[in-house]
């Protein structure tokens, strides 16, 4: 990852929500722009009720019989059941969607480099087929205090700490819209990430905000969570 | 003035230290915080606050627990406003509502005395003869209809919605409801405790249950502090449970907001409603349940008369007795209906109290002052047998009459989850049973009425419910009985001159229940639509029993024969704005959404994307829609079809798949080639269409119309589910971002932004292709597909969403120099027609099929199986009916006003024998242009057909041969 | 105040024997030349018009439950023929016609209110689908307009024009629209039935139907067996299992559909209005409520409980399309079961067994079929299974040649 | 709210679910009769029982089967459909169907 600054209407990949949130600095990614910060110091924000846009942090996934196998080839570990999401050192998250669909997303410490990289290895044989994530699903993340309370205003799975602890995953209707809800921790603060059909990003992100209001939610930048 | 106020512990729930001023009827009074709109006006000596619904009879607060509709008012912009549950605020402005003139002198007051003109269901009897006249009376009688007077400028203001989710739910935090969460609580579950009142206790902060009064408050106190110090436990007051749905489903409503609440057990301790004596005049004002005057009294320290008189069925009521005496209310007499209380020893505290018991009498009719705005009086007479009494009574004056016939469970929330109430006649008791697994019933609700085994009850139920939680309880569930006594058998005492209300919304005597029972109207059920009983905005909680009763007598069978009529959701009447909450409307925008709005182009709604319908301001429509055509026809063009359904089919069986589901034949399908791709369902009918990409051997990327794509996903995955081939299928809709450029020079934009190889030779019509786009700031992989639904050279750019705005501006960039012009959705409906291509759900309904749709040419009849086969075999093989044709006018009809609209119908004859799917005016080809269903015997091309346009015209269409323009798709293919 | 009504206010005796609508229970007997199973509107309506105009009397009515208590009582009373169909405009038509007499007829008021129906359109496919409607409409002679924003304000002034992300484009507008107190058609079908001799049975359950030889002889009942010549099965949400007892099965499927009522309030909305697209129409009542009624529930179900997702999808629409009626006060949700056709058309006529006729399919909007439904039925059981020229495209046959007849753009959530 | 048990994702409001048709058998289409054809289309069982129906999981794409009572809606049980021999769904088996006409 560079640290330069970048105007986000300038890269070759874009988030569509950019023009939302043209209040913030970005960072450059390898091909995009990501929002690293609203204000000196996000990260009190963060702790309390923040959302950021990770849309431009790299993911990607496998589908097929193979998957698992293939997953453990790249050294990745292969979480136990669906619905389950483990958290590398290194700090990508690995989300197990069914028996064999599973979903890598990157690091905010490299912005998902690595899984490039990952995402470059042939995959094997007929049984294995790389997924569109990148694309067809926005990613916004969750962060704070009231992760589980905002939620509960938008979907019906209770997602407080002990019926959703950290490593589940829920793939589940929010605010009408269908959305893999994952329960993870980055630089060790607790998380909620969002994925969702990629054409509901500025819809999810201005109901996002709705809910957060009540918790004095507001847009958070990476930089809160250390990069 | 704000009136004299009892002393403390008197209301509770008042703060005397900050006194708020508001209006009723544009007079001012003055109250205080936590008072209710009711209190208020009864602590200042006002007790008129509504005309009833059809006799417009003076009424005033019976429950005072926002249990009836006597005290419904209107607030500003907020009609039928329980006055007995809505605090006063500063400046509260209040109305009566329902009257003619003034609430004081309401001129329909009039109707009153025309009551007996007005037997039940009068309406179905009378104002239709002469023929025709009821169109006059409807308009007269609907000008009376209605309560409140709606605000046609409210609005609704912020609202919202929670999910929550317990262990343990209880409904209601009287004495049953708090034992049973502290028993929950403690066990180390979740609990949610949910009361309407502003405070916990539910009967303990009003009722009296001992003769001394001094019970309830230390209980109280212990228990609400304990409960509220709980840390297990959430208590939600001023929230109301609203019903009961599947699964423990429970709708909350605390303020402006919905909480949707989910328990694995629901404890329900609501409570139980007491109920009302039917004798003459019960109505009026001054006449309430001795649990009103208890709650006036303890809750807002109001003193509800001078002089009391109390009517009672129970001992309850002796305790009301005790409670006014204390508060320096005179009790002239209680009276009870039966023949002795059932604990002695409370007889004698109201008789040490120098209360007059007399026993085996009843209130025959309540004497009113003049106009009916208050009790003055009542007529005691003997009971002598079921309903029956002396003909001579005793008149005893008194300015309060304080009633209790007895209690009825709060059955709602239990009978909505399927439970049974019943009746045991002989003991005068209610039972609700058949409860749903995890639902429990816990104190009066459940028929225990003594405080102790209500205690009791609540803690079983809670040990119960821990048990099915899989919390063992470490002691056993104790057994709970209760023998106390709370109904009078038969507390309906009818009067010659009627006006002994069963029902005080719908204002139903005794007679217009029986009388309806005795037209044929004796089941409950049509007993209640007949009368409307039970139909108004407290829907029966009063009238139940008595109706039950009534028809019982009348038709011969016992009360639990008779039954109740069903208990329906809501609870409690709720606002449209706190069900509607805040709407979630989602939208989806494609990658390039805001190009088109900066390039101001008319954004519409396709399914639940927003799609530029055209560039430029609306009331330029059909010249933008020229411009953008004539870009494609001669120069270039570009619209956004991002939207496009796309599906990604991979794997061994790829091909064997694409080959069931569409109609056409997949398996020879080229790699590099595109093919068209109908769908039909099991019918037979056309429900999709697309282009299939072959990318590989084993790999097809295929598209779907924009609102069609998720069900034709779905339908593949289904099919698959059974089928079991070996083929990933995955909904990439939103990962494409795509542009269609059309137009004779795009080859010439496209030459410049890839490498590949794009002359006619090397990249022809229907080829497809992987390739690179390339940008200043990098290359962008792409799929090219060369396809021609606009009919001119032209290609689509599908690239990775991420990849879909530097892909609008390098489009636009490279086509700058040849004039390029973004069109829109409508531009695109109408170069395709001109070419005659049709869009399925315009140019089809949920009829067609392939055969009328001249799309034979797309079906492979000769391999075994597509989706839908037989069915259009047996379609195509019966007499066809009609069919979808080209059709051309002469240009000039447009200005006549005579141009056919889509929606229009083609006539054979008298006969309807098609209808216009598609109609425009062609600048190409300077013609009206369209598609549209005619009878198969029309359909020739070059025959005429008549269309029905607009003004009842008709016109002369001549079917034409398709495509309408570059006949021989010269212009696509070059 | 009208003279009828002085009768009752100078008589101490009312009600009269001779004014009781329905008469008392009385026992079944063991053969009825006519059995209709299912005592709704059309049941009733059937053994009325056997009687006037046929002079069929030998006849019986047996209602599992009430009289009316099936969909009959939770119908939100929408009355229109401004469908899609050439086959169902004049099917429909008839019966509108039909029901501006009935009060007269029956000598009992069923409030019929003509207010006009006014159906929004918010895209250009509605449009389309209007302007066909209107077309075959006025083919027929109905009365029905396209009209445009300008005039839908005219109409209904307090409708907000610019609902959700959808804005009202134009709207069907159906002067022959109108509504009626639902209940009381049943009653005054069933009391001029049974003063023509038809016998009324309620709390008579059929559990069985006796075919002998491809043909109907009787049914079986909680209160016994009944011999009879002629089956009428006429029973809404319960049609496949009816078929079931008589050996066939129906190309239906179940569905709750479920409605709302508010608190009655002032006057303030005369025409009836339906969105399609928002899946919601309203109206006022008489007495001052209004009806809120939508789609129909997602999945199959006998069953009657309400819920709250409806609700709430509901209420959001109500609420955006009049914003002012979010203060109004829901009072009552419930529900009814519907028989649903794939091509929203009813199945009327003839059945796999002989003499056993069909009135099903009624879906979700046959109540403002109810006049023609009996007229047609009857004619049918008259005539001995001649099927009046009316009701053939609605044959069961239809189905096995592909022939439906698709009202589907014409009813789903306006009834 | 009604819960429906999802195979893959565990109990879950019935508002996620889609309704998908009761599972049905298709008759052999190379050899079955008009009729027969048409019952399969348009005809239901449409009983009171306990009826066997296709619902998708909309978030998660998954289609499973569950057995439901048509009158007190509870689901006695859900599963994955590979649990169902493909006989269940065709009378003659697909690829049969494809390899006779080929
Ligand atoms: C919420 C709702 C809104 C609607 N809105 C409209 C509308 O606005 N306009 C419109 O035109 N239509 C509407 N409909 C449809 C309309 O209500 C029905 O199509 C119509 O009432 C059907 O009348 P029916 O007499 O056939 O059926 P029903 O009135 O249902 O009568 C059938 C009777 O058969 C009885 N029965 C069933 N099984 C047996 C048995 N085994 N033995 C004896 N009896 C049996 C039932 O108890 C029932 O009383 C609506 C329906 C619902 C549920
Ligand atoms: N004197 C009286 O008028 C009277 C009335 C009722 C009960 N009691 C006595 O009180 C004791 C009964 O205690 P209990 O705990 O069974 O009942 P309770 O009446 O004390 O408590 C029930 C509580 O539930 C609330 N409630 C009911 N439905 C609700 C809903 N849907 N949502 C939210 N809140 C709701 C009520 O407002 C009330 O506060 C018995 O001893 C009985 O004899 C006396
Ligand atoms: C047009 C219409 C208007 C109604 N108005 C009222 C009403 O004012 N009050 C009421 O309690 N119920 C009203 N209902 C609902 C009925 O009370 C009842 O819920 C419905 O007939 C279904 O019967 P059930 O709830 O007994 O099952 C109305 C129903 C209809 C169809
Ligand atoms: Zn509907």
């Amino acid at each position: 990852m560079t640290d330069t600054m970048v105007t986000p209407g300038d890269t070759l990949a874009r988030s569509g929500l950019y023009r939302k949130i043209a209040d913030a600095e970005f960072l450059s990614t390898p091909e995009s722009a990501i929002a690293a910060s609203y204000s000196a110091d996000d990260s009190e924000q963060a702790r309390n009720c923040g959302l950021c846009d990770l849309t431009p942090v790299i993911r990607t996934g496998w589908r097929g019989k193979t998957a698992a196998e293939h997953l453990q080839s790249l050294g990745y570990p292969v979480p136990e059941n669906p619905n389950q999401a483990l958290t590398k050192d290194s700090g990508e998250t690995l989300v197990r969607l069914s028996r064999t669909e599973f979903w890598v997303l990157g690091s905010l410490q490299d912005m998902g480099t690595a899984v490039t990289e990952a995402a470059r290895q042939p995959s094997p044989g007929s049984d294995c087929y790389p997924l569109f994530c990148q694309d067809s699903h926005a990613w916004l993340m969750l962060s704070g205090d009231h992760c589980a309370g905002v939620m509960a205003k938008l979907c019906g799975v209770d997602m407080r700490a002990q019926s959703f602890p950290p490593g589940s995953v829920a793939q589940t209707s929010v605010a009408r819209i269908n959305a893999i809800v994952v329960h993870h921790q980055v630089a060790g603060t607790d998380v909620f990430s969002l994925l969702f059909d990629a054409g509901y990003h500025a819809y999810l992100w201005d109901v996002l905000q709705d809910a957060m209001a009540e918790f004095s939610g507001a847009p958070v930048g990476v930089r809160a969570f250390g990069i | 003035m704000t009136g004299e106020r009892l002393n403390a512990p008197m209301g509770l729930l008042i703060n005397r230290d900050q006194p708020v001023s508001f209006s009723f009827e544009g007079r001012h009074y003055r109250g205080y915080a936590g008072d209710s709109i009711a209190s208020a006006l009864i602590g200042n000596g006002q007790w008129l606050m509504s005309r009833s619904f059809k006799y417009h009879r003076p009424r005033s607060v019976l429950t005072m627990a926002g249990q009836d509709a006597n005290t419904l008012v209107q607030l500003a912009s907020d009609p039928n406003v329980l006055a007995d549950r809505t605090p006063v605020s500063e400046a509260l402005r209040v109305e009566g509502q329902n009257y003619a003139g003034s609430l004081e002198g309401d001129r329909d007051a009039l109707l009153n005395h025309f009551g007996r003109f007005m037997p039940v269901g009068f309406y179905y009897r009378a104002f239709y003869k002469p023929k025709g006249i009821w169109d006059w009376w409807e308009k007269a009688i609907r000008k009376k209809a209605g309560l409140g007077v709606v605000d046609l400028n409210a609005t609704a203001g912020y609202h919202d919605k929670e999910f929550l989710h317990y262990d343990v739910v209880i409904i209601g935090a009287g004495p049953a409801g708090l034992s049973a969460a502290l028993t929950a609580a403690d066990a180390g579950v979740s609990v949610l405790l949910v009361d309407e009142n502003p405070v916990i206790g539910g009967a303990l902060t009003y009722s009296r249950f001992d003769p001394a009064g001094v019970h309830a408050d230390g209980l109280r106190n212990e228990l609400s502090e304990k409960v509220l110090n709980h840390t297990n436990i959430r208590v939600m007051t001023e929230a109301t449970c609203n019903a009961w749905f599947t699964d423990n489903w429970l709708p909350v409503i605390q303020g402006k907001r919905l909480y949707k609440v989910r328990a694995k057990e629901c404890i329900v301790a609501a409570g139980a409603y007491e109920q009302h004596v039917v004798f003459r005049n019960n109505d009026l004002p001054g006449v309430m349940m001795c649990s009103a005057a208890d709650r006036l009294m303890k809750l807002y320290a109001v003193r509800p008369g001078k002089k009391a008189v109390i009517l009672a069925g129970n001992d309850e009521a002796y305790l009301t007795a005790l409670a006014l005496a204390e508060q320096g209310v005179h009790v002239a007499a209680l009276i009870d209906m039966r023949d002795k209380a059932q604990d002695p020893a409370l007889a004698d505290a109201v008789a040490e109290a120098c209360i007059n018991i007399k026993t085996g009498m009843t209130v025959y009719e309540a004497l009113p002052q003049a106009g009916n705005k208050h009790i003055r009086a009542v007529d005691v007479r003997a009971i002598t047998g079921q309903g029956k009494v002396a003909d001579q009574g005793e008149i005893i004056d008194c300015d309060l009459l304080c009633m209790s016939a007895g209690f009825m469970p709060a059955y709602q929330l239990l009978c909505q989850a399927g439970a049974r109430l019943s009746y045991d006649d002989e003991r005068a008791r209610f039972e609700i049973t058949d409860l749903q697994p995890h639902l429990h019933i816990a104190g009066s609700v459940n028929g225990v009425y003594t405080l102790n085994a209500v205690l009791a009850d609540g803690k079983a139920k809670a040990l119960k419910a821990l048990e099915l939680l899989g919390k063992a309880p470490a002691e056993p569930v104790p057994a709970v009985h209760c023998e106390k006594q709370m109904n009078y058998h038969w507390p309906i005492f009818k009067h010659p001159q009627a006006k002994e209300f069963v029902d005080f919304d719908e204002d139903l005597q005794i007679k217009d229940i029986v009388n309806a029972t005795r037209i044929g109207y004796r089941d409950v059920q049509l007993v209640k639509r007949f009368s409307t009983v039970g139909m108004g905005p407290s829907q029966g909680r009063h009238s139940a029993l008595p109706t039950a009763r009534l028809v019982a007598d009348a038709t011969e069978r016992s009360v639990s024969e008779t039954g109740v009529t069903t208990a329906r959701p809501p609870f409690n009447a709720e606002k449209l704005a706190v069900i509607a909450g805040r709407a979630f409307d989602p939208y989806r925008q494609s990658a390039m959404h805001h190009r088109h709005v900066e390039l101001g182009a008319k954004m519409i709604p396709a399914g639940s994307w927003q799609r530029p319908a055209f560039y430029g301001a609306a009331e330029n429509r059909l010249e933008c829609i020229a411009k953008e055509a004539h870009a494609v026809r001669n120069k270039v063009a570009v619209i956004d079809v991002s939207t496009l359904g796309g599906i990604e089919l991979r794997g061994p069986d790829a091909a064997e798949f694409m080959n069931r589901i569409y109609t056409f034949g997949f398996l020879k399908q080229a790699v590099g080639r595109t093919r068209y791709a109908v769908l039909t369902n099991e019918q037979g009918v056309v429900i999709d269409d697309g282009v299939s990409c072959r990318f590989a051997e084993d790999c097809f990327y295929v598209t779907a119309t924009t609102t069609g794509v998720d069900s034709v996903y779905r339908n593949m995955t289904r099919w698959n589910a059974m089928w079991r081939l070996r083929v990933d299928i995955s909904n990439v809709t939103s990962a494409f971002a795509a542009v269609n450029l059309a137009g004779p020079d795009s080859r010439k934009v496209l030459e410049k932004i890839t490498d590949l190889d794009v002359s006619a030779q090397a990249f022809p019509y229907l080829d497809c292709h992987e390739a690179d786009i390339k940008t200043a700031a990098g290359n962008i992989p792409a799929r090219l597909l060369r396809v021609g639904f606009v009919g001119e050279l032209g290609y689509e750019i599908h690239v990775p969403s991420r990849y879909g705005e530097a892909l609008w501006d390098v489009v636009m960039q490279a086509g700058a120099e040849f004039g390029i012009t973004p069109f829109g959705v409508e531009t695109q409906r109408l170069l395709r027609l001109e070419k005659g291509h049709i869009i399925v759900s315009q140019d089809t309904d949920g009829m067609s099929h392939p055969g009328e749709l001249s799309l034979g040419w797309a079906i492979n009849r000769k391999k075994p199986f597509f989706v839908g086969c037989r069915s259009v075999d047996i379609v195509m093989n019966a007499k066809q009916t009609r069919k979808l044709v080209g059709f051309t006018l002469p240009a000039d009809l447009r200005h006549k006003g005579l141009k056919p609209e889509e929606g229009h119908i083609v006539l054979r004859g008298d006969d309807i024998s098609g209808n216009i799917t598609s109609c425009e005016y062609s600048p190409a080809l300077d013609a009206i242009i369209g598609l549209g269903y005619v009878g198969i015997d029309q359909a020739d091309t070059g025959s005429q057909f008549r269309i029905r346009v607009s003004g009842g015209h008709e016109v002369q269409a001549v079917v034409t041969e398709l495509p309408f323009y570059d006949a021989d798709n010269k212009r696509q293919e070059m | 105040m009208p003279f009828s009504l002085l009768k009752y206010g100078l008589n101490n005796d009312y009600p009269f024997e001779k004014d009781a609508d329905l008469p008392a229970p009385s026992t079944l007997k063991s053969h009825y030349d006519v059995v209709i199973i299912g005592g709704g509107g059309h049941g009733v309506a059937t053994a009325y018009y056997l009687a006037k105009y046929h002079g069929i009397t030998n006849v019986a009515i047996l209602e599992k439950g009430y009289l009316g208590g099936g969909n009959t009582a939770r119908n939100t009373a929408v009355i229109r023929s401004n469908y899609l169909t050439s086959e169902g405009v004049k099917f429909y038509s008839e019966s509108v016609k039909m029901y501006q007499e009935l009060s007269n007829e029956f000598d009992f008021n069923i409030m019929y209110s003509r207010r006009g129906q006014l159906t929004l359109a918010h895209t250009d496919s509605a449009i389309r689908a209007f302007r066909q409607r209107t077309e075959v409409n006025k083919h027929f002679g109905g009365k029905t307009e396209l009209i445009g924003p300008q005039e839908i304000r005219e109409l209904v002034p307090t409708l907000n024009m610019n609902p959700g992300h959808m804005p009202v484009l134009a709207g069907l507008w159906h002067m022959d629209g109108a509504t009626a107190r639902h209940d009381a058609v049943a009653w005054g079908y069933a009391k001029g039935a049974t003063q023509r001799g038809a016998e009324l049975h309620q709390l008579t359950e059929v559990t069985g139907v006796t075919v002998e030889n491809g043909k109907v002889t009787g049914v079986k009942t909680n209160r016994g067996d009944v011999g009879c010549g002629v089956v009428v099965q006429a029973v809404a949400g319960h049609s496949s299992i009816l078929a079931e007892m008589a050996g066939f099965r129906l190309p239906i499927v179940t569905y709750p559909l479920q409605a709302m009522v508010t608190q009655p309030v002032k006057p303030f909305l005369n025409p009836l209005v339906s969105s399609p697209a928002f899946h919601c129409y309203v109206q006022q009542t008489g007495r001052g409520e209004i009806v809120i009624g939508g789609g129909s529930d997602p999945y199959p179900l006998y069953g009657t409980r309400s819920n709250l997702e409806l609700k709430e999808g509901l209420l959001v629409h109500a609420v955006e399309l009049f914003p002012f009626m979010s203060n109004l006060k829901l009072m009552r949700q419930w529900a009814g079961i519907t028989d649903m056709t794939s091509d929203y058309s009813p199945i009327m006529g003839l059945s796999p067994v002989d003499n056993y006729y069909l009135d099903a399919g009624w879906g979700t909007w046959g109540f403002k079929s109810t006049p023609i439904c009996g007229k047609t039925m009857a004619e049918l059981v008259a005539s001995g299974g001649k099927v009046p020229e009316l009701i053939q495209p609605f044959s069961l046959d239809r189905f096995d040649t592909f022939r439906q007849v698709n009202e589907m753009g014409a009813t789903a959530a306006s009834h | 709210m009604k819960i429906l048990n999802c195979p893959l994702n565990g109990p879950r409001n019935i508002s996620e679910f889609v309704y998908g048709g009761e599972v049905k058998q298709m008759p052999d289409p190379a050899s079955c009769t008009d009729r027969e054809w048409a019952e399969y289309v348009f005809y239901h069982n449409n009983g009171t029982g306990v009826v066997r129906e296709w619902w998708l999981h909309a978030p998660s794409g998954y289609w499973f089967i569950a057995e439901r009572h048509r009158v007190s809606d509870e689901v006695v049980r859900t599963y994955d459909p590979s649990e169902l021999e493909q006989s269940e769904f065709f009378a003659a088996p697909p690829a049969d169907v494809q390899e006779a006409r080929q």
